[in-house]
């Protein structure tokens, strides 16, 4: 496995996969698409935290639970995130975040 | 063994990195989402891979049953139910975004690409085992934080979302 | 198998046609046993009232199945002209295969599963929690609002359910020690099949498995007197044939399951686990179990109604899972004792953890039936006192 | 069979119960408070073997064994793990917690047992409603106090003081809906929320010193690497400390051969922690400052009086300076500036006296316990200031046992008193009106009455000059008289206690006040002898003015014509306390006079020292039990004679009528002063809350005048300065300026399109800075 691909390889699919979901969440119009590019750059900060961890130091069993502490938290953020924007399409009617904008100047 | 572990792993980034753009580039917010359980779906392979089975029953049953259920589910409510695919789906500065997420992407690879050095160690034979002893031992704290942030959120949830 | 084909080829392509020969003998297995359920329960159904059943198609109407079979196929395959063509399509597709890929690691036998992974409880229920995607993508695609309610009512309650389900399921893991299927199925000859050690996580789990494969009395979703056929109002012919098809593998996969993780799997009772006897009789011994839960699952759908939509999540929700964490408790203090006590007594820990379970679930089930009918007066005699005036 | 090694079940009991009742049986009053006795008798029975086992084993072993974290003497379990170190919890079992343990328990089980006639379980009719949650608390309070006592480190240890703490609250605000009124007109008029004031004035005034007792903990933690007692309680760990300081930068730096002082701050750290600690105390314990809250709890049930302010939550403070003596005199070894123990004297001395002489001018029966309280309160903190700790621990124990009759015994005359509300409706409790209403059909008659005074103005102190006699006040000593005859067995036993309280020989509060004067005339520090003797007459003197007016004489009022004495459930608890009164003085009799007897075993018991070697060889006497001085004993008991005797002379020698003005009140001034508490409610009210308001107006006021007037004089100046810049202004600079002009306002056009209120863009200025700064790295890698 470890001689059949190298780090750099996961590294840099990881980089790849945050990189797109950057740009989600920074060119997305609507809320939910942008919560996904979130999650995209999540899941890239998980395969950099779980391949660290398969290459560079498998007894110690932290990278698998980061890992798994992201999981649970991007769980709850996700949660979290679809009831305030259910609300505010609720009240607003919208979920575009360029228009809810009653917080600007 | 060593073209074929390669070419699978091949495989399976061009799936999660596939997926990832479908995320981004397409044209309705529910494609959008059916784009994101493909790119889960990747990760989990990925995780495989790198011979973690338990983040990858976990990324399973966690993103794509659970997430990307409650991602479709907010998209079927906050549009109008038969909605039409709206107007672009980007915003004015997707352009900007786009040369920083590529430059981004420079840089990440640049710091990614040197000579690690793996550890020749196997990861344990019961890493179930292990990881929930880290849980339990080390890592308790922390452990307990999540759950109370868990707790919280799905309260959070309920209240918010309900009228 | 693969060690013998790499004498002639390259080891991954050994690899890859042994998994290829294995899955390949689960799927046709499931889809026989799938052909058997229906015409099992087209016969019960009809026992059960009053009825003969098919008859027509060959002997007893052995060859109902068949027919029906090819009844679905010839029909006119319909693609609504509003609906998304490649979503509406997708979704019959990603039904199916989560029904098929939990049968990876069943055991069938001591040693015989498709693959015996460490994590296999998990990966049962990861692969199954995706079954939802595929009626949520055929609701959303078939542009039927009718369809969409449906689809997301079932999601609802399969992912409530789910709940319960894996929750119930934590003390026999707890008490296994292990995720993996074949050490739970080796644990019950040391301690006793958990039907006598987890009764009352069996009954949620029964439970729960019937509302995630929408059986009755949990078949909301698809009811046709609810809203209409739910998530699959707008499928005909083939793809109308994938759910079915899926909905019996899932009753098939969910019955086995059952009978391994509660009676034994493919042990025969009082053998002792590493007789060779289990390799051979073992897949007809799990079968013979697990039709038992078939034939149960269809006795309760002939027999029960169908439960009301408010009171279905709330079940879930405020009576399931509470029940299952009561009952983890009761688990994680019960056992280092019977452990404790076991060794100090020096008998088998089957003697004594069997009785000191059976008493502490019948104690916590009688608690709870006690405090759930209190309840359940209270609120009737509130509600009398509303609905009649003080004066 | 090691007793000692469950010593974990000894709080445990009394939590459980108090799950219990709250989960379950909470409908069930009687099954409640049987639970929550049952509960603290097994923990009774529990520490009462530990007791014996570490008797039979010597508690030199004993010390020894729980110094060295020795199973079972010491049984410490991982708790959470906090970055290096690990919290732990366990039990710390020395000489000193094994004897709270068991005075926790005898007293609490007490109080537990006549709470159920107190409240009035035997009358379902007067029955209070929230009966079993009131043994709910009380359990959990017992819980806090037992897992304090035998914390073996100080963060269990104020844990468990914050569950006390939290049930002082719910405790003192038990009847939160009892109103309170003023006499006017003739009729009570109901006016504030004194139980519930009164809760949350002890609630926040503790806070005050925990904070203190807090930042103690942080601190000592910080500086020793632990706060377990048997890892600091070493010599290495102590002698470390002193040399330990807590500041900036260094003493003394060197220069060209010079040594400097530096600039900067370093505090001796034993003195700091040694300060903030007391101050934990001080708050618990009712020590000057922060004593105000005492006297405003009495609006609580008289049980929770009794387990609150005498038996265990204020004897925690004064357990904790004794638990952390060895930190205190360490500080005080290492002499840097302030001695910790002078300061504890100090405070303790003042205490004592001031506490005493308020409680010669009050009225109501349970106040002028609760004085006496913070006086004898005092008095230990005192005695352990001055190095008598052994005699301050000794009279801890002697003054729970009586303290808690008294307030007993004073629960009984008040419950006697109600007899008359009981059997018929008074015109107060038909005036009082109820907060509860419906959901409180049958109020207990404590409820319904009001007893304390308030003023109309919030800001007002709580409890306040009695301007009028109020003939309904059922705790007014004035309303009483005669009651020997009424209620014989709380009149013997409350003698009993007074006889303790006042110093009397042979009863408990003698042996060890005496011990407490013997050591320090001994040590030659006259004036704490002075003081602490003439506190002592004091305390007689207004002892036995309370017995006079409460019990002698004729009934003065209705109410006392038709006391009757209280059920038995009540007076049997003071049977016993007033035997346990009575007869515990004796374990700690002088050898000199009790060598036959017990011989100072609880100075022998207690007054053990670990050294830093192992096993019982390690542990050394502390110091000589301090012996009998019979001019100071002679002395003390003259002084508390006198004190009797003016008691009779003043009040004793006529009968009173319930209306009459006391007869010390011509001393008008005095008089007043006293019975206000020195004005200090007044004074904190006059000072931080009128002077933080005062503060903020003057700011103000300074900000409208000097400030603005500084700010208007520029501007005046600036008009006329720029008179004359204008006309160069118009000419020269306006060019300039106007090009000036529009160049900002462009630019803050411009800047102003940054803030778009739209997240995303917020997010991309991010990534572009993290990109640059990341391009600056790897290009300067």
């Amino acid at each position: 496995m470890v001689e059949s691909v190298p780090l750099g390889a996961y590294l840099v699919v990881a980089a790849a996969l945050f990189a797109i979901g950057l740009y989600g969440a920074l060119a997305r119009r609507h809320a939910i698409a942008i919560l996904m590019g979130v999650e995209l750059m999540l899941n890239a900060v998980n395969v950099n935290l779980v391949a660290f961890w398969r290459y560079l130091s498998p007894a110690n069993m932290s990278g698998q639970v980061f890992a798994t502490f992201i999981i649970a938290l991007a769980a709850a953020e996700a949660a979290i995130g679809l009831a305030l924007f259910i609300a505010i399409y609720r009240s607003r009617d919208t979920v575009s975040v360029e228009e809810v904008n009653l917080m600007k100047w | 063994m060593n073209v074929f572990l390669t070419s699978i792993f091949v495989i399976v980034s061009v799936i999660t990195l596939v997926g990832a753009l479908g995320v981004v580039m397409a044209r309705t917010v529910f494609a959008s989402g059916l784009w994101l359980i493909l790119s889960f779906a990747g990760v989990a392979g990925l995780y495989v891979l790198l011979e973690a089975p338990f983040l990858a029953a976990a990324q399973i049953l966690i993103y794509v049953g659970a997430v990307a259920v409650l991602i479709l589910f907010a998209v079927m409510l906050t549009r109008r139910v038969m909605g039409d695919p709206g107007v672009s789906q980007n915003n004015s500065q997707w352009g900007a975004a786009a040369v920083v997420a590529a430059l981004m992407f420079i840089v990440l690879s640049l710091t990614s690409v040197q000579n690690w050095r793996p550890s020749t160690e196997s990861p344990p034979l019961l890493a179930v085992n292990a990881l929930g002893e880290a849980f339990l031992g080390p890592y308790l704290l922390p452990f307990e934080i999540v759950s109370v942030v868990l707790l919280v959120a799905l309260v959070g949830a309920i209240i918010l979302a309900r009228e | 198998m693969a060690d013998f084909l790499s004498q002639f080829m390259p080891a991954w392509l050994a690899l890859i046609i042994q998994h290829v020969v294995v899955g390949a003998v689960l799927v046709v297995f499931a889809l026989t046993n799938m052909l058997g359920i229906t015409w099992i329960e087209r016969k019960v159904i009809g026992r059960l009232q009053d009825r003969i059943g098919a008859n027509r198609a060959g002997p007893f109407g052995l060859l109902q199945p068949l027919a029906d079979m090819v009844k679905i196929l010839t029909k006119e395959d319909i693609t609504p002209t509003a609906a998304s063509r490649v979503i509406y399509n997708l979704g019959p597709l990603l039904v199916v295969p989560p029904a098929l890929l939990v049968f990876a690691v069943l055991p069938f036998g001591a040693g015989v599963s498709g693959s015996d992974l460490n994590i296999g409880l998990l990966y049962i229920f990861a692969v199954a929690s995706t079954s939802t995607l595929g009626i949520l993508i055929a609701g959303w695609g078939s542009n039927n609002k009718y369809s969409l309610l449906g689809a997301m009512r079932a999601v609802a309650q399969m992912v409530s359910y789910e709940v319960p389900q894996a929750l119930s399921i934590i003390g026999i893991v707890m008490l296994s020690g292990s995720l993996s299927l074949q050490q739970i199925v080796q644990r019950q000859s040391e301690i006793g099949w958990f039907v006598l050690l987890q009764p009352l996580a069996f009954v949620i789990f029964l439970i729960a498995a019937m509302a995630e494969v929408n059986r009755t009395p949990f078949d909301l979703p698809e009811a046709e007197s609810e809203i209409i056929a739910g998530h699959h109002t707008e499928y005909s012919g083939l793809k109308f044939g994938m759910f079915y098809l899926a909905e019996y593998i899932n009753v098939f996969f969910i019955s086995a399951l059952a009978a391994t993780l509660f009676l034994g799997g493919y042990q025969i009772p009082f053998v002792p686990a590493n007789n060779p006897v289990h390799t051979i009789l073992g897949p007809f011994v799990l079968i013979g179990k697990t039709f038992a839960f078939v034939f149960l699952t269809i006795w309760l759908r002939g027999t029960l109604p169908r439960v009301r939509v408010d009171h279905l999540m709330g079940f879930a929700w405020k009576a399931l899972v509470p029940l299952c964490l009561l009952n983890i408790f009761m688990t994680a203090v019960l056992m280092p004792l019977v452990g404790l006590w076991s060794a100090n007594l020096g008998i088998s820990e089957a003697y004594i953890a069997i009785p000191v379970m059976l008493l502490a679930n019948a104690v916590l089930a009688g608690l709870v039936l006690w405090w759930a009918g209190r309840s359940t007066r209270r609120r009737e005699t509130r509600l009398a006192e509303q609905v009649v005036p003080a004066q | 069979m090691s007793f000692a090694q469950y010593a974990f079940l000894v709080p445990l009991f009394p939590l459980l119960a108090f799950v219990v009742i709250v989960l379950l049986t909470n409908r069930s009053k009687r099954l409640s408070s049987n639970i929550a006795i049952g509960a603290m008798i097994l923990s009774g029975i529990l520490s009462y073997l530990i007791f014996f086992q570490a008797i039979g084993e010597g508690s030199e072993h004993v010390l020894a064994a729980a110094h060295a974290g020795e199973a079972p003497w010491s049984m410490m379990w991982d708790w959470a793990p906090v970055g290096l170190s690990t919290i732990q919890v366990g039990t710390y079992l020395d000489p000193l917690s094994i004897i709270m343990i068991v005075m926790v328990t005898t007293v609490g089980l007490m109080i537990f047992w006549y709470s159920q006639g107190y409240m009035n379980i035997q009358d379902a009719a007067h029955t209070d409603p929230l009966y079993a949650r009131f043994f709910a608390y009380l359990s959990l309070f017992a819980a806090g106090m037992l897992g304090y006592v035998i914390s073996p480190n100080l963060v269990q240890a104020i844990v468990f003081w914050e569950v006390m703490g939290l049930c002082s609250f719910l405790l003192i605000g038990f009847w939160f809906g009892k109103k309170t009124g003023v006499y006017r007109n003739g009729r009570w008029v109901a006016e504030g929320d004194a139980n519930s004031n009164a809760a949350k004035k002890a609630f926040l005034t503790t806070r005050v010193g925990d904070v203190g007792f807090f930042l103690g903990i942080i601190a000592l933690g910080a500086v020793a690497g632990t706060t377990n007692y048997s890892e600091v309680f070493t010599m290495g760990t102590l002698d470390r400390l002193k040399e330990t300081f807590i500041g900036f930068g260094t003493p003394t730096f060197a220069f060209g051969g010079m040594e400097i002082p530096a600039v900067g701050i370093a505090i001796p750290a034993l003195t700091v922690i040694s300060l903030l600690l007391f101050m934990g105390a001080v708050g618990k314990s009712a020590q000057f400052p922060l004593h105000v809250w005492l006297p405003d709890a009495m609006a609580g049930p008289t049980p929770v009086s009794a387990m609150i302010h005498a038996a265990t939550m204020v004897a925690a403070g004064v357990f904790l300076i004794a638990r952390m003596y060895p930190v205190f005199a360490a500080a005080s070894e290492a002499s840097h500036g302030v001695n910790p123990l002078n300061v504890v004297a100090a405070i303790g001395l003042f205490t004592a006296l001031f506490a005493a002489t308020i409680g010669i001018a009050q009225n109501d029966i349970k106040r002028i316990l609760a004085f006496s309280t913070i006086s004898q309160l005092g008095f230990m903190v005192a005695a352990i200031g001055s190095g008598a700790w052994v005699a301050g621990v000794f009279h801890m124990l002697t003054h729970a046992f009586f303290k808690a009759l008294l307030f007993l015994g004073s629960g009984s005359v008040i419950h006697g008193m109600e007899h008359l509300h009981m059997s018929h409706d008074s015109p107060g409790h038909a005036d009082s009106p109820q907060e509860h209403g419906s959901e409180l059909p049958h109020a207990p008659d404590h409820r319904a009455t009001p007893s304390l005074v308030v003023d109309a103005n919030a800001a007002a102190p709580v409890w306040a000059v009695r301007s009028v006699a109020n003939p309904d006040d059922p705790q007014d000593i004035w309303n009483m008289g005669g009651l020997r005859h009424k209620m014989p067995i709380t009149f013997w036993t409350y003698l009993m206690g007074t006889l303790a309280l006042t110093g009397i020989p042979i009863w408990a509060g003698f042996w060890s006040k005496d011990e407490i004067l013997a050591h320090t005339y001994e040590t030659h520090q006259t004036f704490v002898w002075i003081v602490l003797t003439l506190t002592a007459g004091l305390t007689a003197f207004y002892m036995a003015r309370q017995l006079i007016l409460v019990f002698f004489g004729q009934p003065r009022t209705a109410m006392a014509r038709e006391a009757k004495e209280s059920p038995w459930t009540m007076t049997m608890p003071l049977v016993v306390l007033a035997i346990a009164a009575t007869l515990v003085g004796l374990l700690g009799i002088p050898d000199r006079i009790g060598n036959f007897v017990f011989g100072s075993w609880f100075h022998h018991w207690i007054a053990l020292v670990p050294t830093t070697g192992l096993g019982p060889e390690a542990v050394i006497e502390a110091e000589a039990p301090t012996e009998m001085n019979f001019l100071v004993a002679g002395l003390s008991v003259l002084t508390a004679l006198v004190g009797w005797a003016l008691g009779y002379w003043v009040y004793g020698r006529r009968q009173f009528t319930a209306t009459e003005r006391d007869p010390l009140a011509r001393v008008r001034f005095a008089w007043n002063t006293l019975q206000n508490g020195y004005y200090m409610d007044a004074l904190y009210r006059n000072t931080f809350i009128r002077g933080s308001v005062a503060l903020s107006n003057g700011l103000a006021r300074f900000d409208q005048r000097i400030i603005d007037g500084i700010v208007n004089g520029v501007a005046r100046i600036t008009v006329a300065v720029s008179a004359v810049g204008r006309w160069i202004d118009t000419y020269i600079v306006d060019g300039f300026v106007n090009g000036v002009g529009v160049v900002t306002e462009e630019y803050g056009r411009i800047m102003r399109l940054i803030q778009t209120g739209f997240v995303q863009n917020y997010l991309l200025v991010v990534f572009v800075s993290i990109l640059v700064l990341s391009g600056i790295y790897l290009a300067l890698r």
